[in-house]
């Protein structure tokens, strides 16, 4: 039986893979997740696209404080050592390759390591991009953390992406609630899975011919 | 004798042609010049291009500025924010025109401008929709799109502090576009929760010179 | 006879057309003059590439910072009101039009208004070109504060520059010790003359065809 | 835990290679990284590629790196200060290369090498000497040359504050290339004359976060 890790559960993984120093952009949507559950013994300096590094958590309620915010609007605070710049700064960090690594959902990632999560549908909604193709392009490493298939079963990770594109060729590694998978030159190859699940499953869930290597691990479901 | 303080937001808006390009700042409700669009608003230019980061949302400054129709085309990167009711009617009904540019991108174009360069190269948005149409040259093995300046007529810009001369310091991640818009627009307009004197901020920590800067008003903290 | 003005009484000249409240850039040389000799009834906020705005007067004797320097990497003070920026800001001012007005010496004028201020003879020094490009193409206007001639009398102001350009079609007015020349369509029409000179004499002096309007005025010899 | 300071010059300098390409920060004077480039001439690297504003002067930091012959081509925008004998004996024996740049374009290069830009278009230059074998292209009826980006592999910069995360202050009109340089780098090695505690530094007067910095070393102010 197929028992797919929640979403506190793959941000653990992504923690784990985040090393003590690192500059860090958390997207928004389920990426946010990993900031709660990365250890103490770890310093991490979390970037914001609208200007600050060194995010710390939430405020205290009633502590809110309208100009802090992060890039998904959300009241924020300011660790010792964080700053502010501008816009065109923040920027200046994700285009340049100064952030080591940016974690971003998905609605689509191909073997190729090309990413589609801007949008699905050209048709009924305006198109919004934000800072999503700069993220995609910019990082030292991009992560990708999402669900292994759509809420209604279809595969996420493909030969190609049928979606429109937020970038070509920059993913480096996914987690998934059943995954963790690498893009390699010969497309994905699988890292780790969770428990119980077999190769011939995972296959089954996934448009993308998968690779396995013989070492691959078991994901730990908490 | 320099003196950049005008006394009343009227003042503040006054001679914004029809037809304008408008920079507004802000991300999400911070560092928004709610007062100044206000102010625009009963000024009763119309025919204008605004570019601001979000298309507005609720019945508030920029929301309100397009369910006036006041507002013939949106540039921005994020027009589908939360409460973003009137952009999308418009949108959906082609009332309203949208030119999406990638949060990054959108601030460096008005950079390129403020800084008098022709345009750049980026390798945000390559291999994406939002490259249609654009020059794209490979650099460094790389695709890469050209893109132009983008200046305004008018900059409309929220900071904390200003002197007479127009220096400026902002608060927290309200700062966002602000530096940039300011830089970029023929005519920067400027409101503040404090005036000071010339020589209270400090000349090492002052973020927008007041070269960029042609009117501050003061407007109370809500 | 010929009575050429001092320099002083051309910085003066040149300082008569700073309005009140310019950011103005003054060129290593001749034209750091002028900001000796604006009145006092002007507000003038003086730029320099390295990174000053509002720089004041040389400091008292013994009270020199060794990181307080002017382009000329002669020691200044900063006013109230003035603030520090980097590099790349300071050219932003520069090339983005936002400097009203840069006053630069010359090597060479042309009818056309291309500037040669840098280099003379590219086989025994090496080349330096500094800020000059940058002050030259950037500024609202560009004025040249010169001798009329050269040391051994040769005229500067020619049909076409001899010497390597410093940028192309900038200048809009030219000071020397003997005559106001503003750069128009036409080439040079004469807005001023030192007291006692002839046209015909101004005109033996210059390679360049001279327009002479009706109403050419007397410069001021003091 | 993030410790970006380390003990000694030699271990701010260790490991530059030979070949790399050194931002040397300071404009005449002011700001200049005196100790590190000592420390860099006892380290030993040579067949460097030096890119600062000045070529040196006198017998001291980049004037001693020509002198001992460690550098092969000097990327800069005037080498012709008062005292830059070392400089022009070399270059006049044809054994020093040269690159000159406008002082402008040279920042704005290494900013665009820091934003992960491919280039850009500047009128700076255009219809001069320093445009030939460039691209040159007619943007709004002016003509602009194409210009690279200018990367490091090492910066070497001199500032006056940091703390343990390296974000630096800097002191008057010594911040000049510092902040564009630790973007462009690599290896961003800072020189402070003071080391203060996380904290310590207002985070709305931060210059260069400490994203851009890799190492710093105090050393007293001489």
């Amino acid at each position: 039986m197929i028992r797919p890790l929640s979403d506190v559960a793959v941000a653990r993984r992504v923690a784990r893979d985040i090393p003590d120093g690192a500059y860090v952009n958390l997207g928004i949507g389920m990426p946010i997740l990993v900031g709660d559950v990365v250890g103490p013994d770890k310093e991490i300096v979390y970037h914001s696209e609208n200007g600050i590094l060194g995010m710390g958590p939430a405020p205290a309620p009633g502590e809110e404080d309208r100009e802090l915010i992060n890039a998904g609007k959300q009241p924020v605070t300011l660790l010792p050592g964080g700053c502010y710049f501008h816009h065109t700064d923040a920027f200046v960090m994700m285009r340049g390759g100064h952030i080591d690594i940016s974690v971003l959902g998905a609605f689509q990632v191909s073997e190729t390591g090309d990413l589609a999560n801007w949008i699905t549908d050209l048709a009924t909604m305006p198109p919004a991009v934000g800072g999503a193709m700069d993220l995609a392009v910019g990082a030292k490493r991009v992560l990708v953390m999402t669900t292994h298939t759509t809420r209604d079963g279809r595969p996420k990770l493909l030969p190609r992406c049928s979606y429109p594109l937020t970038a070509a060729g920059v993913v480096d590694r996914v987690y998934t609630d059943l995954a963790v998978l690498d893009v390699g030159p010969a497309g994905f190859v699988v890292r780790e899975m969770a428990p119980g699940l077999t190769r011939t499953e995972l296959q089954s869930v996934t448009a993308a011919r998968l690779g396995f290597p013989d070492d691959v691990g078991e994901l730990d479901p908490h | 004798m320099i003196d950049k303080r005008v006394a009343t937001l009227a003042d503040a808006v006054a001679g914004i042609s029809d037809g304008a390009t408008v920079l507004i700042g802000g991300f999400g409700d911070s560092g928004v010049p709610v007062e100044l669009v206000h102010a625009l608003l009963d000024q009763g230019a119309r025919d204008l291009t605004v570019v601001t980061n979000n298309a507005g949302a609720g019945e508030s400054d920029v929301a309100a500025l397009i369910r006036e129709r006041r507002v013939r085309t949106v540039v921005c990167s994020y027009p589908r924010s939360m409460g973003s009711i009137w952009f999308e009617e418009l949108w959906r009904a082609g009332e309203i025109g949208l030119e999406l540019v990638p949060q990054g991108t959108l601030s460096e174009r008005m950079r390129a401008a403020g800084a008098g360069l022709g345009g750049f190269f980026t390798p945000t948005g390559a291999d994406t929709l939002l490259a249609e149409g654009k020059e794209v040259r490979t650099i460094g093995g790389r695709p890469h799109v050209f893109e132009h300046p983008l200046p305004g007529d008018v900059a409309l810009v929220k900071a904390h502090r200003a002197d007479r001369w127009g220096n400026l310091v902002y608060r927290k991640a309200a700062r966002n576009y602000g530096p940039t818009m300011a830089t970029a627009a023929a005519l920067t307009v400027v409101q503040v929760e404090e005036l000071v004197e010339l020589g209270d901020l400090d000349p090492e920590a002052v973020v927008t010179p007041g070269i960029f800067v042609d009117r501050v008003v003061e407007v109370a903290a809500s």
